[in-house]
């Protein structure tokens, strides 16, 4: 130990015990907001203290403990044990309710899928944001499923198992038709539009293309 | 300033220097109960056996001396004064029977409350500030680790809203005419429900190829979609009974028509 | 241990050990400058976990050393032994000199909470300025309490677990002298006689509510 960097104190009095010098040593890297090195160590504990020794006592004592002392460049500190990182997450749980634009295009997922976001776009009749699908995927209900074969090849959508599992569905097809929606006083009572042949022009597959460039990009 | 003292014999020199003092200092007071606090020292006994009446005197003096210094004095000072100077005569008085309210000893044991206690928080605030302190006598960790804040959002959605969701979107307009969402793909259920419609018709055998809908016979996805789906709906329809099936041989056109009941 | 207050975790896995869980409760503790209560380890660390026991044997392990585990208020902190706070000169924080009257009045708000700003009046026997007030809570050493169900219902103060921490108290009833002074009859908020105490008037009430008022605006 280069006893020349201690500041000039009461020589009179001994040195701490080795037990109180750790003490001072764990209080000191505690409470300092950088990394110490054993130099300002010595410049701050009394004359005659060894704070390299007490370092290597306290940094046994440390070991495989919740923290450890850890090198950190010229300095020491103590730090939260590697494997423990995961404790200094909080994760808070904040229910919310889905937007109304979000269950629409969910609803035309399960209900068409495999679905092209333009077709999405096509039956709510308002563009689907980005955000919306990316919520989607997010809350693991819809996922990618295979690109139409289409000019432009467009992605399509389809609903996931966490999907099932949450709205306590065996599979999609158990969602109910429009006819039972219907019953259930869920659509206005109307004569079933007929079944009819697409009413857009043959150039949809056109549409599909550009707006499945406007969502890769 | 000897003969001074000596003329005026009704107070101590101390607590006449203290009374001057108290004067220059006038400003350093917080008020007229801290003023009574600071007096009341001078009597040198415990707040609990304070002579209010003589307390009393000695502020009245104070605000006699002040005014012949010609010194401001807050009005709460003044207001406190007249409220002594009543105390004071009450307390001197034998008590009215007549008059309604405390008597001058529940008036001056309150005081002496409110003395004692304005001392008691004095004297807690001065063992609070020299207890050890956070920052200056013990420290808190230096090098603090952020948790995390990892703010999960769940979203919930019932069934309900979901069918409620999609019943709003197909019943938003009357005059859209319905689109078939899928432009290429023909579900078994749509054929079967436009099959139903059409097989009551179909007494004769018939090519299962004339029930595709006009318009899916161009674009070949759309008859690969539309066949497959009008041949299963056959299929369908003949494991309930409604029609009859057949092909001659493999590759054969496939045909069906309506079976007929038997008590037809 | 409150196991109603842990979150939903997968309780297939059982508690870890207790002297993981003494390891995750030091990790925490260390990572944070503010206390820590029970509940919010209990949150952080896996399901089954006693804190509450973790968090006694880890008390019992850092007697004596030159960082404590000390209680204050609901929550729990690591700090340093008081008697090495001259080995902290550089870390000291130089706080704004309170005035007599904030420190007065601070006194005032933990001897006498719940207390209404008209009460901490009546004890100093001077008006409370604004200034006072506002410097205590930006300190954070005092908060709004209920109010006052009396007439106008005014606000009350009362001290907050920062005002705990730094003066190093465990909970308000450890405040030096409380007991001499309960005993002595000097807490118990006395109405003054009949006639009232100078100043205030027969409408001490009215008084009460201008001031609560004053406070709001």
């Amino acid at each position: 130990m280069n006893k020349d960097t201690a500041p000039q104190n009461d020589s009179l009095f001994e040195a701490p015990p080795m037990g109180e010098q750790e003490r001072m040593v764990e209080a000191i890297l505690f409470a300092t907001a950088d990394p110490v090195s054993v130099n300002e160590l010595l410049g701050r504990m009394p004359h005659g203290c060894d704070p390299a020794e007490a370092l290597a006592n306290l940094r046994k004592r440390y070991e495989g403990r919740g923290v450890n002392i850890v090198k950190v460049g010229d300095g020491w500190a103590i730090r939260t044990a590697p494997d423990l990182g995961f404790l200094m997450q909080k994760e808070t749980v904040e229910t919310r309710k889905l937007s109304r634009a979000a269950i629409e295009t969910l609803a035309i997922v399960a209900y068409h899928q495999p679905v092209t976001r333009a077709e999405i776009e096509e039956i709510r009749g308002v563009s689907v944001s980005r955000g919306t699908i990316d919520q989607l995927i997010e809350l693991e209900w819809i996922r990618f499923g295979r690109r139409r074969m289409t000019p432009g090849r467009p992605v399509t959508f389809v609903v996931t198992q966490s999907f099932l599992d949450h709205f306590g569905l065996e599979s999609a097809r158990d969602l109910p038709g429009l006819k039972e929606l219907r019953s259930a006083g869920l659509l206005e009572s109307r004569p079933p539009p007929g079944l009819g042949t697409p009413g857009e022009g043959d150039d949809a597959e056109e549409d599909d293309d550009n707006q499945a460039e406007m969502f890769e990009d | 300033m000897q003969g001074d003292e000596f003329q005026e014999d009704t107070i101590s020199v101390s607590e006449r220097m203290a009374a001057e003092a108290l004067i220059v200092d006038v400003g350093a007071f917080e008020g007229p109960l801290d003023l009574l606090l600071t007096l009341s020292r001078t009597q040198k006994v415990d707040l609990r056996q304070i002579s209010i009446l003589a307390l009393a005197e000695q502020y009245l003096a104070f605000v006699e001396k002040a005014k012949q210094l010609r010194l401001e004095l807050a009005a709460d000072y003044l207001v406190m004064a007249a409220w002594l100077a009543f105390l004071k005569s009450r307390l001197l008085l034998p008590p009215d029977p007549s008059e309604e309210g405390p008597t001058g000893e529940e008036l001056a044991a309150h005081l002496a409350f409110q003395l004692e206690r304005l001392q008691a928080m004095r004297e807690s605030a001065a063992k609070l500030m020299a207890r050890d302190q956070l920052g200056r006598d013990f420290f808190a960790r230096g090098i603090t680790e952020d948790v995390q804040r990892v703010r999960r959002v769940t979203y919930t959605a019932t069934l309900l809203d979901l069918m409620q969701g999609y019943a709003r979107i197909r019943t938003r307009d009357d005059f859209r005419p319905f689109v078939f969402d899928r432009q290429h793909v023909m579900t078994m259920e749509q054929a079967l429900e436009r099959m139903r419609g059409l097989i009551g018709f179909a007494g004769n055998w018939t090519d299962i190829s004339q029930y595709l809908p006009d318009g899916w016979d161009s674009d070949s996805q759309r008859v690969r979609s539309t066949t497959a789906a009008t041949f299963a709906a056959s299929l369908e329809l003949a494991k309930e009974g409604k029609i009859e099936i057949r092909q001659g041989e493999t590759f054969a056109p496939i045909q069906i028509r309506r079976k007929v009941p038997r008590d037809e």
